[in-house]
């Protein structure tokens, strides 16, 4: 597990995966969309609209990871002095922003339909909207600061601090009354969606992590070469 | 008493200064010599535990300057190459703060008696931003009569001053010296200070 | 006995400090009568109006002036090298962020409390709510100078990007104005809403002196 | 006061401090942040008139009215009271009898509630619409799904 904390073991691991995970989010992409267009069934309830839930759910949940990670890479780089957690908070920001994006985006497409509104303010919409500010928040301080060694540990106490904000919006649906409705899916019990409708929801978050994780390696290694020859 | 043993400060893996070591003990006078940006004050911040050093350790004491930080700071007065004196205040506000803040046992007799050697008695009232810029680096120095301990501490004391005022603080260095006290400064070049060890950096 | 000494003495340094600069506390407050009057001519002349979002406009008034001064919260001191004498005098910097934050609230934010009734009367708020106002922004206001000192501890070396440390405050008060102004709207909430609102000023209290010592400690050692 | 005790008291505070806070907010904050009231929460008789609030619930069963072809009315029920709607506007596509939904709007007497706003609300349960027919038809439809 070393490459996780070592940018010379990362670079060499990433070269040999890379190509193949490409490859494999291609497959399980393509294989998603046609599963969650042609092969799953319509909602009991929402028609065909439920067929947004399998592009908001991943990008919902991978938003909300990617900042969790970020935040394990926090405390890793300021309290046992590992570079690389730096690394990896300058890189995997701007993903997370735009997972929440997405993650946004399609909610108020699928909010228009079913709610009948883009948007309101409940505790989860509030709470995501939060999440993606403070992305920005770590994406501007990015360029803000002269001195990397500064900009750097500012933006892991930073992330920590923002971490407050990770539990709040995913138990906001299940403390408050909210027009958002409850999680479907959550460890403690059965899930409550149909297991024709899962299989997609399951295939499209694999492609996402898939996708996501190939954008990181590829903004890590820019990243470390970057940083080698002193350019930020 | 301050034993610093092969110090080395790496900032974004470029070397600022390697292999320091120097040792202070009372009646001691060093000069840390060299150009900009040679790292004279880096080190002195590292001698003061802000700077953590990549290699090296610190003794004060006896025991790593990390333990016995407490007692190392009540035993040091350091004096910046920034005006420390607060602007929008009066000289005597200004003295009035430091001799309550740093709890000084130093009677105003002796105040103002620095306060005449150092000529800035006539203008108690005025305040700090009025003042030249040597008249307020001398005003930095009563802070050493003020907070009255062993080991000085002094980044570029004698940028701005004029022969006079050097001279002064040659006799205040002879003084504290022979009070069983030890003085670091930084400097680009010696103006003629007696001192018992000399560092180029 | 001694370290008891030295937080007087540091209230009494900020006290001087802020005494000489009384004009520009001053200043803050001025900005936010003006802001109400430009509030005022610009809904116009209907009280109902306005005394509908008086409350609100005292809440976003009262955030943005408070973080329009936040650069001076830690910035002269660092400049200048006070913070680093008075660490040199034995406070850690944990300490001096607590320290530092009330005097924040001292100097800068019960001024405020104290022109919130003046406020109210321009702006057509009902008497028996100026209580709830008072209240909530007392407990609040020392929150957003908890986070006025995170924030600026963070941006201290932050030269290109000023307005970043009060984007930082204003989200993360997001919260705190939620509650405070739900405690005016539903006022048989009271006692709940308080609670809460003094929880969230607990976990900001308590998050303060580590993040903000942390960066100071960071700035300090890289300037 | 050592620096080293400094800390030490520092970090007793600190989690003396979130403790306490936690507790706190926990015990506060169940019912405060609601994004509507349920109509067995709004006590008839401190209803105040053209003040703007948001209720949710069920469209009671048998209870819409379509009075022309935008103005409706139709009951909002937690089945433990229920209030009148009036809404003149554009339903969304969800609306439906014994479907949850938030409305937005105020009382304009004591009975009836003027709606500026409906959201319909769905559930966490997703089931393809053929499973539906298939449980209906065996008996095993649960009530819950709304």
């Amino acid at each position: 597990m070393k490459f996780l904390v070592n940018p010379g073991k990362f670079n060499e691991i990433a070269d040999y995966i890379f190509k193949p995970l490409l490859f494999l989010s291609f497959i399980f992409f393509a294989l998603g969309l046609l599963f969650s267009f042609y092969l799953s069934p319509d909602d009991y309830q929402q028609g065909s609209t439920v067929r947004i839930m399998y592009v908001h759910v991943p990008s919902a949940w991978l938003a909300l990871l990617t900042y969790a990670i970020m935040t394990f890479y926090s405390i890793m780089a300021l309290a046992f002095r590992i570079p690389f957690g730096f690394i990896f908070n300058t890189a995997v920001a701007p993903i997370g922003a735009v997972f929440t994006l997405i993650c946004i985006i399609s909610g108020s497409l699928w909010g228009k339909p079913m709610w009948g509104t883009w948007w309101v303010w409940d505790a989860r919409l509030t709470s995501v909207a939060i999440l993606f500010i403070i992305y920005l928040i770590i994406i501007f301080m990015n360029y803000s600061f002269e001195n990397r060694i500064v900009r750097e540990k500012v933006i892991a106490i930073f992330i920590l601090v923002g971490s407050v904000n990770l539990p709040i919006v995913k138990f906001s649906v299940d403390w408050w009354n909210t027009l958002h409705q409850p999680a479907t899916i959550s460890k403690l019990s059965k899930p409550s969606i149909d297991s024709s409708m899962m299989t997609p929801l399951i295939i499209m978050t694999l492609a996402f992590i898939m996708i996501g994780i190939a954008i990181a390696i590829l903004r890590i290694k820019t990243e470390i070469i970057s940083r080698k020859s002193n350019l930020s | 008493m301050l034993i610093v043993k092969d110090l080395s400060v790496q900032r974004l893996d470029k070397a600022i200064f390697e292999n320091i070591s120097l040792s202070l003990s009372p009646r001691n006078i060093t000069i840390l010599k060299g150009k900009n940006g040679s790292g004279k004050t880096t080190l002195l911040k590292a001698i003061l535990n802000i700077i953590e050093p990549s290699f090296g350790s610190i003794y004060w004491k006896g025991k790593l300057l990390k333990k016995n930080l407490y007692d190392f700071y009540n035993h040091v007065t350091y004096i910046p190459d920034t005006t420390t004196s607060l602007k929008k205040l009066t000289i005597r506000d200004n003295i009035n703060i430091w001799k309550k803040f740093f709890i000084s046992d130093i009677n105003n007799a002796q105040i103002e008696t620095a306060l005449k050697t150092l000529k800035l008695d006539n203008n108690l009232n005025k305040k700090v931003g009025t003042l030249s810029f040597g008249e307020t680096k001398k005003l930095e120095f009563l802070r050493l009569i003020i907070e009255n301990k062993n080991v000085w501490i002094l980044d570029e004391p004698f940028s701005n001053l004029d022969d006079d005022s050097i001279e002064l603080m040659k006799q205040t260095f002879e003084d504290h010296c022979a009070n069983e006290g030890s003085i670091i400064f930084s400097s680009h070049q010696n103006p003629g200070i007696y001192v018992t060890e000399e560092m180029e950096l | 006995m001694k370290f008891l000494n030295k937080i007087i003495f540091f209230y009494f340094r900020e006290y001087k400090l802020n005494m000489s600069g009384v004009q520009d506390i001053l200043t803050n407050i001025i900005f936010f009568f003006v802001s109400i009057f430009i509030f005022i001519f610009s809904i116009g002349p209907d009280k109902e109006t306005i005394s509908l979002i008086g409350v609100g406009i005292v809440w976003t008034l009262l955030l943005l002036s408070s973080t329009l001064s936040l650069r001076k919260f830690y910035q002269d001191d660092f400049e200048n090298g006070n913070l680093l004498i008075i660490h040199l005098n034995g406070l850690s910097f944990g300490f001096i962020a607590i320290l530092k934050t009330f005097s924040h609230f001292l100097f800068v934010q019960v001024p405020f409390l104290l022109s919130i009734p003046i406020a109210c009367v321009l702006l057509n708020i009902a008497n028996d709510k100026l209580f709830y106002l008072l209240t909530s922004f007392g407990i609040a206001s020392l929150t957003l100078s908890c986070l006025g000192s995170i924030s600026s501890s963070m941006n201290l070396m932050n030269q290109r990007n000023y307005l970043l440390g009060s984007v930082i405050v204003m989200i993360f008060s997001v919260p705190i104005i939620i509650f405070s102004v739900s405690i005016i709207n539903m006022e048989e909430n009271f006692n709940s809403l308080i609670n809460i609102l003094f929880g969230i000023l607990l976990i900001v209290f308590a998050i303060n002196p580590w993040a903000s010592g942390l960066c100071l400690k960071l700035s300090l050692e890289n300037n | 006061m050592s620096l080293r005790f400094q800390r030490l008291l520092l970090i007793m505070l600190t989690l003396v401090i979130i403790l306490s806070a936690v507790l706190l907010i926990l015990y506060n904050a169940r019912e405060n942040v609601s994004y509507f009231y349920t109509p067995s929460e709004i006590d008839k008789s401190e209803i105040t008139i053209n003040k703007i609030i948001r209720i949710g619930g069920f469209v009671e069963n048998d209870s819409f009215n379509k009075i022309s072809s935008s103005k409706f009315k139709f009951r909002i029920t937690d089945e433990k009271a229920s209030i009148l709607v009036t809404f003149n506007g554009i339903l969304p596509d969800l609306f439906r009898e014994g479907q949850g939904a938030v409305i937005e709007g105020a009382f304009v007497d004591n009975d009836i509630f003027n709606a500026t706003n409906v959201f319909a609300k769905h559930d966490e349960n997703y089931m393809p619409a053929s499973i539906k027919e298939d449980l209906k038809g065996t008996g095993y439809w649960n009530k819950k799904y709304k």
